[in-house]
């Protein structure tokens, strides 16, 4: 384990930023937090989460596929894909570090979405531990622990240090490259910390929310429950919570005409709405309550 | 897929001068769903247009560019080559190539790259065109007037003599209207009643034209061909069938003093009364205001003397439904109020009075048998002021005027000057006026005559006051000519007040969504050509509710008018304009924002079932657009948010499918 | 603090049930925290004692639901309405978007309604219990004691500038009614009017840029009641799901900000809604200002079936030319 | 891309009963205005939606300008009134976005108006061309 001052942690990105893209969660004018490119100046976030998920790094909510250009009749293909550098995703929640190993589940297995995975490949994640979770936390619940959050490196904040911890060769490999900002030290501020952490989990409002209830062939029993009806009654059918959602994987592609050749591309999609997953037969899921669901 | 044929026209050197035609066929052969591309010397020629002809039935093609001149020169020609091909002609589009090209242009390059874009925006359009069919619908063979008087009767003389029938509406007991009530014409100066009056027998006698007096329009509905109208008669207490017009009850009435509209109330008439002597329909009315009978069910003197038996003091108004080809508006005009110009003592002195009213002083059936006395002491007077532009070109003060000229009073002004010193040569004249507009056939003879000739004094310059003194108006009058202050002692005040629409013109306007400027003349449906039409289809305008007008002029235009009526039913059918508004039912969420901004009322809301996606059905509120009515101007597509109004031949996606293609 | 008490509302909504007068009544119950207040249909007596709730939180704008719940309801609607409500519910009435027979409205009173981002700017996450009395307690798992704020200090941004607290729509009204308020509104837009251009675009592009294209502001919008919004439907041309690019996102704000403009009530519910704290308001704003300063104030849904500036003209009214010579023309 | 000398694509709707003739008689008198300037031919202008405009922007206009019949001559009566409206609080709107005025512009053009349709053109192209390329509205798909 290595640490070291949390003023000098802006000589760590900027030694970090010298051989790789950095990305790190910076607050932006309407006090919320967005992941932006480190660069001279840029500071990086107390925010507990950022709106947009760093899912967006590996599966943007529009990405190019490829490209058709026609000249007279002939229709040529041309692939958009472009090769990604390594590059550095600082500040990831260990929720959001786990929503990762779900979308790989999805990209990842055959057959393997290449665009997802090539940015993948190139990433390199440190996370950070909680320290001061919301009211609207939930992950013990899902056996995440905030305290100890996977990705290649994890760092942990405490009042006056930055600690840091090397989880694979990737992360061991970037915490070399910051060797001489940090020093080796031992872990104990970080087990007190861990177990600062845990006390305040306990005593979250959604702290005893079990999922047990689902899983397996369990949810069927609930598929036609009065409360999908009561809970829907309010829902507008935005596509606001897919969109956040660090795990909601599902797209459209489509077609744009530049005028000089179809760029098809994919973008995010939200089964909240009421065009989502449209056939030629109609809809599958006709009422807000049905896609609710 | 559409099948395009490109037709690039030279038109001798007119285009190819700055245009290489072989180099826009080539260019255009490649886009997509173009299957045939040529080009020829004149494609407007009859080989041009047999080229056409030959290539589609040699390609199959469903649809045709031709890049040549304006569509304004020749749309109309190439869509009825189309048509004589088998295509449907809205499977045509031009690409103007020439008054917005290669006249434009100077350089071939420029002109030739330009020309190969237009061409490809008319292709790009073309591939989203569908076949359009224009709309057909009947036509009721009758025509509606509204308003009797000479615009109104005119008008219904000259479609009967068509052969059509017409239906006059006229809210007053008789008809005649203003023109009743005049008693020389201007320049001509014969007696208004001598060619009024025979009109309006052979209204009476003509066996096509119905006339329902003392009645309003109450409901219109329908649309150009099939109006559907309720007529509102109101109860005139006399069987109008029955009543011979003989006059015994209004001799035997015992309410004398009811103030007599028709001389504007200079006089009294009785509570029944027939209007004038020469009425038509020459029946009584009784004046549910005034009839003791009908007030309190004391009297009943009238139907002791009706020797027909016509008096029935318990008739109801009642409702006649009507359907109607074609409606004429002809609802005249009113002298403006002159309560608001206290300047002239029009309310303070019984001698100060409208130029109207002077007409009923000197007309032989006047209250005075056409003597020119004063109405305070009917003494004769010996000193008259004329004002003109009383309310009228009152720009600066519209709240109290009107800002337009009200057109008639220099001319009647004239006349009313000359036969006062005609008559009465002993009488000085004066008349103030801004301008003196005498622009028509003998008009400006006419008011020289009364300078020269009759010596009237005219005056340039503003009246501005009119101070009741004993039994004289002191005047005080600037002339501008000579710079300095008059004040004259008049005997007699006569204002020129301003005309303005009648009032019923606004709802009735309502009803007929027929659009009115912000004065309340009826708007026309274009101001140059199309001067007699209302933007309503099948709603034509007559006379005064247009704009300030004399006789001559309403005549004409009640002729003017009539003759688009007897255009329009003389058709069987009526074929519409296909480019026109069509609703996406589906889509429409029934806000009216389309309604709202439509010129022609062709748009209205229908309750329609839809069967939704989960088998249930929902009545929902609609917008429809009748095709008859619509003029395809496309203000509603705009309104629209939802996108679900579109126009046909001009679509949402056609446009900017021109757009893409000129963006390139 | 509320004026009026939950339990005078949940007596009303009773009373109205119990007599038949509504089958059903739209109201606002708690959700998972005390913050966030939903929208919610009671049939029961039983469930609006225990659940119906009225206090510094109840944000929602009811007008939209009533599409929907005219249509499914059996019988009357009760609906509870703020001031700013009955103006979007008007409107909705004058684009004959719901049956006014089927709608028992009681208009009540507001006091301004609380930003919880302002909230946890004063006393931090981790919020576990809120009570709204004199003052708003927040909980924290953080602190031991309340904190107690002054609502007056919380208040969201649309109700510190509250253009209105007179009802323009009810059938019974619970407490006082209020007045139009002369509101500073317009500030923010006058503010940004005065920038450069470049400022105008640098700042603008700062915003759209988060938009994600959830369309939380379009679906929430009283105002946006299509059948198919043109953003979904295909064959208009402009359909997208996600701004590609600075050009998609203006695309999609221009539009539904010009869809909306003389609809528009001010409502703020978009702004409300946006999960990435857009301004979206002020667009909207800039188009009531603009035609309220073009054509003569005009307060869409101040009455049913008024013309709104878009939909009407005069013969006289200005040049597109001129819109940016309004400033000399004062002077 | 190679670099080509800078002109501006300019897109002219232009309703049918006056502008486009007033298009056509400039035409006809042999009035020079440049080749960048494209008409489209409309019913009226009022049939212009934004989303039109826009869509020009977007797809690589410089410029869009909307000639119509002058007000009180359209011959749908009222169209150019909405058109008046509309263009006025878009134009507003988009100057609040930051998008530069001269961009947009509407124009009344009578048939016999052959001169002053030229003239427009030719000040409104020179004027965009002097803002240079359409950086604010672009969408750089549209530009490869």
């Amino acid at each position: 384990m290595r640490k070291c001052s949390i003023n000098a942690i802006d000589s760590v990105f900027a030694k970090i930023a010298e051989s790789l893209a950095l990305y790190l969660p910076v607050d932006g004018s309407d006090g919320k937090a967005t992941y932006k490119k480190w660069e001279n100046g840029v500071k990086w976030s107390n925010a507990l989460n950022t709106v947009k998920s760093p899912k967006e790094f590996f599966f943007p909510q529009t990405e190019d596929m490829m490209e058709f250009k026609t000249s007279g009749k002939n229709i040529e293909i041309i692939d958009t894909r472009e090769e990604t550098e390594d590059f550095v995703i600082f500040g990831v929640r260990a929720c959001d570090v786990r929503s990762f190993d779900i979308l790989d589940r999805v990209f990842l297995t055959m057959p393997v979405d290449s665009y997802y995975a090539s940015k993948r490949e190139h990433s390199i994640i440190v996370s950070v531990a909680c320290t001061k979770p919301s009211e609207t936390c939930f992950c013990k619940a899902f056996g995440i622990d905030p305290a100890v959050p996977k990705g290649d490196v994890t760092v942990w904040k405490t009042e006056t240090e930055i600690f840091f911890e090397s989880n694979t060769a990737k992360g061991a490999d970037l915490l070399s490259k910051i060797a001489d900002l940090t020093e080796e030290c031992d872990n104990a501020p970080v087990e007190e910390q861990k177990e600062k952490i845990n006390k305040i989990m306990a005593k979250l409002p959604l702290a005893d929310l079990k999922t047990e209830a689902f899983g397996g062939g369990k949810t069927e029993q609930y598929f036609d429950h009065p409360a999908w009806a009561e809970l829907s009654e309010s829902c507008l059918g935005c596509g606001t919570c897919t969109f956040v959602c660090p795990t909601c994987q599902c797209y459209d592609i489509k077609d744009f005409n530049t005028g000089n050749g179809v760029i098809r591309f994919r973008c995010w999609d939200s089964c909240m709405y009421s065009e989502f997953t449209r056939m030629a037969h109609g809809n599958n899921r006709l009422s807000q309550k049905e896609r609710f669901r | 897929m559409q099948r395009i044929g490109v037709f690039v026209c030279w038109c001798g050197s007119n285009i190819a001068g700055t245009v290489d035609v072989q180099a826009v066929s080539e260019a255009l052969k490649n886009e997509p769903g173009v299957v045939y591309s040529t080009n020829y010397q004149y494609m407007c020629s009859q080989a041009g247009q047999d080229m056409i002809k030959n290539a589609v039935k040699e390609h199959n093609l469903t649809g045709i560019v031709v890049c040549s001149c304006s569509p304004r020169m020749h749309e109309a020609t190439f869509r009825k080559t189309a048509a004589a091909a088998g295509l449907n002609p809205y499977m045509v589009e031009i690409a103007n190539i020439r008054e917005q090209c290669s006249w434009v242009h100077k350089e071939m390059p420029i002109g030739t790259e330009k020309a190969i874009i237009l061409g490809k925006a008319a292709i790009a359009k073309v591939n989203l065109n569908t076949p359009l069919i224009p709309g057909e619908s009947p036509v009721t063979k009758r025509a509606l007037v509204i308003g009797g008087g000479i615009a109104g009767i005119q008008t219904a003389l000259d479609i009967a003599d068509a052969g059509f029938p017409v239906d006059i509406v006229e809210k007053q007991p008789t008809i005649g209207g203003k023109m009743a009530q005049l008693d020389k014409t201007f320049p001509t100066l014969d007696c208004a009643a001598c060619i009024l009056t025979p009109k309006m027998v052979d209204v009476a006698q003509n066996d096509k034209i119905r006339i329902f007096s003392y009645s309003e329009v109450a409901e219109v509905g329908g649309f150009v061909g099939n109006f559907d109208v309720k007529i509102k008669r109101r109860a005139r207490y006399v069987k109008e069938d029955v009543c011979t017009g003989c006059g015994a009850c209004v001799e035997k009435c015992p309410m004398k003093k009811v103030p007599n509209e028709f001389n504007l109330g200079m006089d009294n008439r009785t509570a029944i009364y027939i209007p004038f002597a020469q009425a038509v329909p020459k029946v009584a009315t009784i004046d549910p205001n005034h009839c003791n009978m009908l007030k309190n069910g004391k009297c009943g003197l009238c139907a002791k003397v009706c020797a027909a038996g016509a008096i029935d003091y318990k008739q109801q108004d009642e409702i006649i439904e009507e359907k109607y080809g074609a409606i004429v508006v002809a609802t005249g005009f009113n002298p403006i109020s002159m309560d608001k110009f206290d300047e002239y003592a029009y309310n303070q002195s019984k001698d100060v009075i409208t130029s109207l009213e002077f007409e009923r002083l000197t007309n032989a059936a006047g209250p005075t048998a056409g003597k020119l006395l004063r109405p305070s002491d009917h003494k004769h007077p010996h000193t008259i002021v004329f004002v003109q532009c009383v309310g009228s070109r009152c720009a600066a003060c519209a709240e109290k005027g009107k800002e337009y000229c009200s057109k008639i009073c220099c001319m009647y002004t004239a006349k009313h000057a000359m036969l006062t010193r005609d008559k009465y040569p002993d009488t000085e004249v004066y008349v103030f006026y801004i301008d003196v507009r005498t622009p028509g056939k003998n008009f400006d003879e006419f008011y020289r005559r009364a300078v020269e000739e009759y010596g009237v004094h005219y005056i340039k310059g503003m009246v501005g006051k009119v101070v009741p003194e004993g039994d004289k108006l002191k005047v005080q009058a600037s002339d501008l000519l000579d710079n300095k202050q008059l004040h004259i002692d008049a005997d007699l005040v006569v204002l020129a007040a301003a005309i303005e629409p009648d009032k019923s013109a606004r709802p009735l306007a309502t009803m007929l969504t027929a659009s009115m400027d912000t004065n309340d003349f009826f708007t026309e449906a274009h101001p140059k050509l199309r001067p007699v039409e209302s933007p309503t289809a099948g709603v034509f305008l007559s006379g005064t509710c247009q704009g300030p007008k004399d006789i001559p002029e309403t005549v004409s235009q009640a002729g003017a008018a009539a003759s688009k009526v007897i255009g329009l039913l003389a058709k069987d059918k009526l074929t519409g304009n296909p480019c026109v508004a069509n609703s996406d039912e589906l889509m429409c969420n029934g806000c009216s924002s389309c309604q709202r901004v439509c010129p022609y009322g062709a748009i209205s809301y229908i309750d329609k079932e839809f069967r939704m996606p989960d088998r249930t059905t929902k009545i929902r509120r609609v917008a429809s657009v009748n095709p008859a009515v619509c003029q395809g101007c496309g203000a509603c597509t705009v309104a629209c948010p939802s996108g679900a109004m579109d126009l046909k031949g001009f679509a949402n996606e056609q446009i900017m499918a021109e757009v893409d293609a000129i963006c390139k | 603090m509320q004026k009026i008490t939950c339990e005078q509302l949940i007596e009303k909504a009773v009373a109205l049930l119990n007599d038949g007068t509504v089958s059903c009544v739209l109201g606002w119950k708690k959700g998972e925290f005390d913050y966030d207040i939903t929208p919610a249909l009671f049939e029961t007596e039983e469930e609006l004692k225990n659940e119906f709730v009225w206090n510094d939180f109840c944000r929602a704008n009811f007008s939209k639901y009533l599409i929907s719940k005219t249509a499914k309801c059996e019988g009357k609607i009760l609906v509870f309405l703020k001031p700013c409500d009955t103006y979007s519910f008007n409107q909705l009435l004058t684009e004959h978007r719901f049956d006014r027979e089927k709608v028992y409205a009681v208009g009540i009173p507001c006091e301004g309604m609380a930003d919880i981002d302002k909230i946890k700017a004063i006393c931090g996450d981790g919020i576990c219990k809120i009570e709204c009395g004199e003052k708003i307690a927040v909980s924290t798992i953080y602190t031991d004691e309340p904190t107690l704020i002054d609502a007056k200090d919380v208040l969201a941004e649309r109700c510190i500038n509250c253009k209105s607290k007179k009802h323009v729509a009810y059938d019974e009204l619970i407490g006082e009614d209020g007045d139009v308020i002369d509101s500073g509104r317009f500030d923010e837009v006058a503010k940004l009017e005065a920038m450069t251009p470049d400022e105008r675009f640098a700042f603008w592009q700062n915003e759209l840029s988060r938009c994600i294209r959830c369309n939380a502001c379009r679906d929430v919008c009283p105002a946006c009641t299509c059948e198919k919004c043109v953003f979904n439907n295909p064959k208009s041309g402009v359909e997208n799901k996600s701004p590609a690019n600075s050009f998609e996102e203006q695309m999609f704000h221009i539009i539904r900000a010009f869809h909306v403009a003389g609809r528009c009530t001010d409502c703020g519910e978009c702004s409300r809604v946006c999960p990435q704290n857009i301004p979206l308001h002020l667009l909207n704003r800039k188009f009531i200002k603009d035609m309220n300063e073009f054509y003569g104030e005009y307060q869409a849904g101040a009455e049913v079936g008024s013309r709104a500036p878009l939909v009407n003209y005069t013969t006289e009214d200005l040049e597109p030319g001129e819109v940016f010579d309004r400033g000399n023309k004062d002077a | 891309m190679q670099m080509k000398e800078y002109k501006p694509l300019i897109v002219a709707f232009c309703c049918n009963w006056c502008s486009y003739a007033g298009a056509d008689l400039a035409g006809n008198n042999r009035l020079n205005y440049p080749a960048d300037v494209k008409i489209i031919r409309v019913p009226c202008s009022c049939r212009v939606n934004p989303m039109f405009i826009l869509r020009a922007f977007q797809k690589g206009a410089d410029g869009v300008i909307i000639c119509g019949c002058h007000p009180g001559d359209c011959h749908y009566t009222s169209g150019n009134y909405y058109t008046r409206r509309r263009m006025a609080a878009l134009f507003s709107m988009l100057d609040f976005l930051g998008i530069e005025r001269e961009r947009t512009r509407v124009e009344w053009v009578s048939a016999a108006e052959g001169a002053k349709f030229a003239a427009t053109m030719n000040d409104f192209a020179e004027k965009v061309a002097a803002l240079g390329e359409n950086k604010r509205l672009e969408d750089l798909r549209c530009k490869k």
